[in-house]
């Protein structure tokens, strides 16, 4: 399983649902599990912060 | 592993001390200084307490080695060459003298004859990286600049997947105070280092000559001095030749880096340390790097890389070079994790 | 004259109020804060000691005025701007709520419909260098970003002498702490902030659109936070549309700069401080401005200018506009030095 | 061993974190924080990615594990001890909830009743330079504060030679901003933070409490915020009882550290760094002290100790008691040099 | 006036000549040095660009002047008194040749004999506070050392009233980067001064001296560098030879200084800066000086005070006095409020 | 008479002289003296420093 964002492994554990989120480690983002089998990733919608200014 | 280590009372040479007291391979015989010849290296290196006894010998006063660290000003390490190479099989210099391989690229950026020119094919280029195989077999190396260290870190992903356009790459790079060394003049007194925004070269840095070496397009290197004793960052302003997506960016800096044990791939999405930040680098071996893709275009990017100077930048490389090339764990003596805060 | 100054809490307001409350022309009346209403100012502002005896007044008893300094964060004096006039007929705005004449290029960078369209047309941009007539006329000005600002002083004479080339123009933009404001966060943290070169805005920093709106270019604004509490450095990388030569850049900034109290063009053989820096602008509305062409190719150039944030960034800007508004001479309260060493 | 550590994300669970992830015999399978339950550590600290894939657990969900190191705010370890102790055989508390033996000093300093004084007693000093012996039988442990450990360091042998006089012993801190927590708010500000030399507490800090316990002498404690992220350096003024010679200062210290493997004693003639400084001793689990005899009375001194608030101040010196009580090489995972120039 | 400044590429010259500049009544003809003769004065002190085109003159071309400034190194002005006494009516040296009156003194502390004691006699004491009276008569005068004002600032009103203790009086102060000047040397390195927590004086400073010759006490000056450019903070640590009240601490500090125009009484219980601090002082000519009564004893205190040493330490000390030299308004070209944040 | 290099005016003193060097406020380049009558001024050759590395 790759990250849809920046194609990291993604090791997704095996009794997770869907509809649950998890978090990519390489970039952080948060994937929404679409389906279990076969599993199905997509970036889950983001609010961009402000960070930093 | 005997080693001796030339122009040892520096920075580049403390650090290289620092490494090599806490390798478990490594017996440092030799430190050289004139300036404190007969001192304690603790005298000068205040960390060392309690790690060596060893006082400084003179720069002419060199043992029989298994290896030679150079840690001199650029333009001595050439003259004396020869003799160095009588004492020890193994010689790793960290100034630029054996860096250029074009003497007349040579004579350009340091204005001199290039005083040994049959020894420059001798030397392997000390970039792990890219060259590990090339090291592995020699017993020359020529350990990179620190800014050039850390643009090619950044740029030559890049360059070797043929992506980078035509236009002039900017490299803006920050620098921390150490990177000039430890003898006092007006340029590096506190009171006036003190909180710098300093651009003091705009192009034509020495590095560059590094740089142009490994890439081929136009580039600049742009430096400033900030508020910094050790590191370095560089933002370097690159086009593509072509729309990219970021995944594509992904993929080509994990095709080059996801094995090597001292690159991380820093582009976070939470925290504060979003992309690669030399504080937190400091005394580890990483060049950390970062990119940011211009996601209207696809065709500008800036890379993003830090180091700690003295380390990734010099010293660390070097022992990182030692360890490929006596076959031992890469990684051995350069495993500290780094602190935070800082 | 009698000036209220809202948001007086902040870096910016507490920079106003030094700076007005040593004019010769001026009475400060009120100075708001909810978060400390009824505290001295001092006690928020600790160098304004024995130079007032003023409470904070809350942020909606707002007393007529000759003129009203708005250094709200954005997007709130937009909801008050109505009642605001009724109370002077002055108003200077350190926001950025109307600095973007566009509103839909106001809603592309703030996310967020401007509330009062009609009144982006009464607001003058507050460029003295620029825009003198028109402030000259004005009863309301919006004071440019601080980035944006440093960004213009540096590039505008380019542009309008049409010498700019079409290749993106990379701004890479070095900023201290003060510029975040007064509100304590994460990132602003001593132990997180303290030593960092972090580069938390490739690009798509909301000054870019003010620099958009006067440079008719491809502009991108990279921003880095350094070590540095006050102060802004960039330099920005340009290139020609044709080849050029030192002394015709020399002559383009003289045109523009050479009459302005508040422009020094900064490019010096001799030194340390041979370019903009800063650190020594630190409490003056110096914008420092030098080039470095690149003599190889006569087409690509490093503009660097350098200003106080708080200063020429806002707070001074503000008060040299109001010399222009009420007829005083330009300099009036404005004549610090500055620090060196600092 | 299995290690938990509560309240994970401040400034003093990274750096145990940092401690204990190379340390060799220490598996951690448990970091808590509520505020960044979910986030993986290296989101909070930096510095620790590529080592760990952890991510934060809640406050309340307590594994069993060999060891709890508790990393929290004071007066919270108290209310949940219990529940901590079902949970580990050893509990190892950085927060100052145990190191008050007396209710009634507790309720002094702290304006607060302890609510378990049955668990007072079954703690023991975490200061392995005296109470080891203890710690060798302890499952309890609470690691003095970072002032009062370096002042501690400072005064002992002098409190237990009975040599110091009546006169009150000034102890001047000058102290770093990570010794105040990773929460923001105005005093850590960067902006206000920045350069400070800010005398915050001139008597009555609570360490002075823990210093009061140890030494039957009237101390009192200044501390003064200086530039610095990490790093506590104290001189304390004393006055012996009888007139005294260097030697003997040189004798009474040797006998109290000569084998104590992070004590050194710095009182050098030459160099720059002849007394305790505590940048160099950022991540080392050092205290560095130094003592200047006034020649002319015999009866004055100042005494120098310098430390690393993080790490000798608490994280480091934390691991450095659990190597005692697992009965290993005390120095395990504790070995880092330092780093000179920073 | 017409006046020089003997010894002005030197920190304390160049805030002279920044302070001289843009007073109202005084007209700088000569700034010497031997190392930049020739060259502009902002080349050297690059805040000065665009405030004068007078460039160095050796330190031999002495004008006719009104007043003479001396701000050369210690030992050379005596050489060259009764030169310089030819060219100029009024001499304000802010070296310390003429401030120990004693030439026994004098040789103690400076290891060298005087060589012109006639002249001690008649240079008068340059501390506004104490010494106004003479100064208006006065035609020469020697300014106090920086950390030695500090210090007398806080403990003279003590003094005059009687109420100090004979325990030895222990001021610990925290100095910057610029009070060492302009010449590099390791010790003001960036990389080695940058971040210090340094103890370089533990007793035997030389402005201890001046302390004795004013303060009739046992009094001890330690000295830390820390991180800092500008600025001084003294914490004195005092006895009492009886129980006192806060209130009459107040009192006796008011009677004092409540009519001085550059000392500020700060004890604050609200907000950050509740005793004196430095860098909101740099480049005023305050002295801000705070106090903290042991209420339990009411027989400790202890005694805060800060000052920017180039300024009130020095050259603005100088301007007062020569104000009062003069006649004119004492404030005259020494208004500047100071800033914040910095 | 205006600077070589920057082209800022530039004062000469009456009494300047031929081989003289003055150098300019505004670049500080040393600019040589080749004729006084017309004053003509020349870039003097310079030595490139090192500074700040
Ligand atoms: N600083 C960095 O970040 C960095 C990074 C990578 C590479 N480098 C390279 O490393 C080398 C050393 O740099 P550094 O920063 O450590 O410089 P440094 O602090 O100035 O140290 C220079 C060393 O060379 C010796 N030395 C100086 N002049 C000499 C001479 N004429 N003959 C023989 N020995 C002499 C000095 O010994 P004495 O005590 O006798 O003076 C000293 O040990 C340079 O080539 C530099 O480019 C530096
Ligand atoms: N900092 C710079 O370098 C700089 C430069 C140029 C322009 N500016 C602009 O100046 C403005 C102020 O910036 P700053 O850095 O001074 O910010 P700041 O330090 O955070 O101060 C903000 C001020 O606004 C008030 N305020 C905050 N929230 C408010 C609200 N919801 N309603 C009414 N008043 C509120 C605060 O008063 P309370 O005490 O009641 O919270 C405070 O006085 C911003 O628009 C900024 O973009 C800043
Ligand atoms: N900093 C030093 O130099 C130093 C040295 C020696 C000892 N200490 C002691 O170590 C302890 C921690 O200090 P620190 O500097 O690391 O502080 P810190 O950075 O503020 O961290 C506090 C930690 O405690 C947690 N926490 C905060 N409030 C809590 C609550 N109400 N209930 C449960 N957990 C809470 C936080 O977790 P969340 O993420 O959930 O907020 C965070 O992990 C203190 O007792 C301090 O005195 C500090
Ligand atoms: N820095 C402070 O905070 C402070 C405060 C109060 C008083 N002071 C006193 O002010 C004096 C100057 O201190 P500073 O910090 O400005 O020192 P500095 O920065 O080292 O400047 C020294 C000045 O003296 C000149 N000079 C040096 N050696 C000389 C010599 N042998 N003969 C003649 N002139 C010589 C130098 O001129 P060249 O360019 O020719 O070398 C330079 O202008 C000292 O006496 C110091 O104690 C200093
Ligand atoms: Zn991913
Ligand atoms: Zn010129």
């Amino acid at each position: 399983m790759n990250c849809p964002e920046c194609d990291a492994l993604i090791v997704v554990a095996e009794d997770t649902r869907v509809n649950e989120v998890v978090e990519c480690e390489s970039c952080q983002t948060e994937l929404e599990v679409l389906s279990t089998q076969p599993i199905i990733l997509a970036v889950a919608p983001e609010i961009e912060e402000d960070w930093g200014e | 592993m005997k080693v001796s280590v030339i122009g040892a009372s520096g920075y580049i040479g403390g650090e290289l001390l620092r490494l090599l007291l806490q390798h478990p391979n490594i017996e440092v015989i030799a430190a050289t200084s004139n300036q404190y010849k007969g001192d304690y290296i603790f005298n000068v290196h205040p960390n060392l307490r309690g790690y060596t006894s060893l006082k400084f010998s003179g720069h002419d006063e060199i043992l029989s080695s298994d290896v030679i660290f150079l840690c001199l000003p650029h333009g001595i390490a050439m003259s004396h060459i020869d003799s160095y190479s009588q004492k020890a099989k193994y010689i790793i210099d960290l100034s630029s003298d054996f860096r250029i391989k074009d003497i007349n690229q040579y004579y350009k950026w340091y204005k001199k004859k290039h005083e040994q020119p049959t020894w420059l094919p001798k030397f392997v280029s000390g970039i792990p990286e890219f060259y590990r195989e090339s090291i592995e077999k020699a017993n020359y190396i020529a350990i990179p600049g620190c800014m050039a260290n850390a643009s090619l870190m950044a740029l030559m992903p890049l360059e070797k997947e043929n992506v980078l356009g035509n236009h002039r790459i900017i490299i803006d790079a920050k620098t921390g105070s150490s990177g000039s060394g430890a003898t006092p003049n007006l340029s590096n007194l506190h009171a006036q280092r003190s909180g710098t925004v300093r651009l003091f070269k705009s192009m034509g840095h020495r590095h560059e000559a590094e740089l142009k070496q490994e890439i081929n397009k136009d580039v600049q290197l742009t430096v400033t001095s900030v508020e910094l004793v050790r590191g370095i960052q560089i933002s370097a302003h690159v086009t593509f030749n072509r729309e990219i997506q970021e995944k594509e960016l992904w993929s080509i800096y994990r095709k080059y880096y996801n094995d090597e044990p001292f690159i991380r791939i820093i582009k976070q999405k939470k925290g504060l340390y979003r992309y690669p930040e030399p504080k937190i680098l400091s005394g580890t071996n990483y060049c950390d790097i970062g990119f940011s893709l211009d996601q209207e275009t696809g065709k500008h990017a800036v890379i993003i890389s830090a180091i700690d100077n003295l380390v990734k930048g010099g010293a660390g490389n070097a022992v990182q070079v030692l360890n490929i090339v006596a076959g031992w764990d890469e990684t051995l003596g350069l495993n500290f994790i780094g602190l935070h805060p800082i």
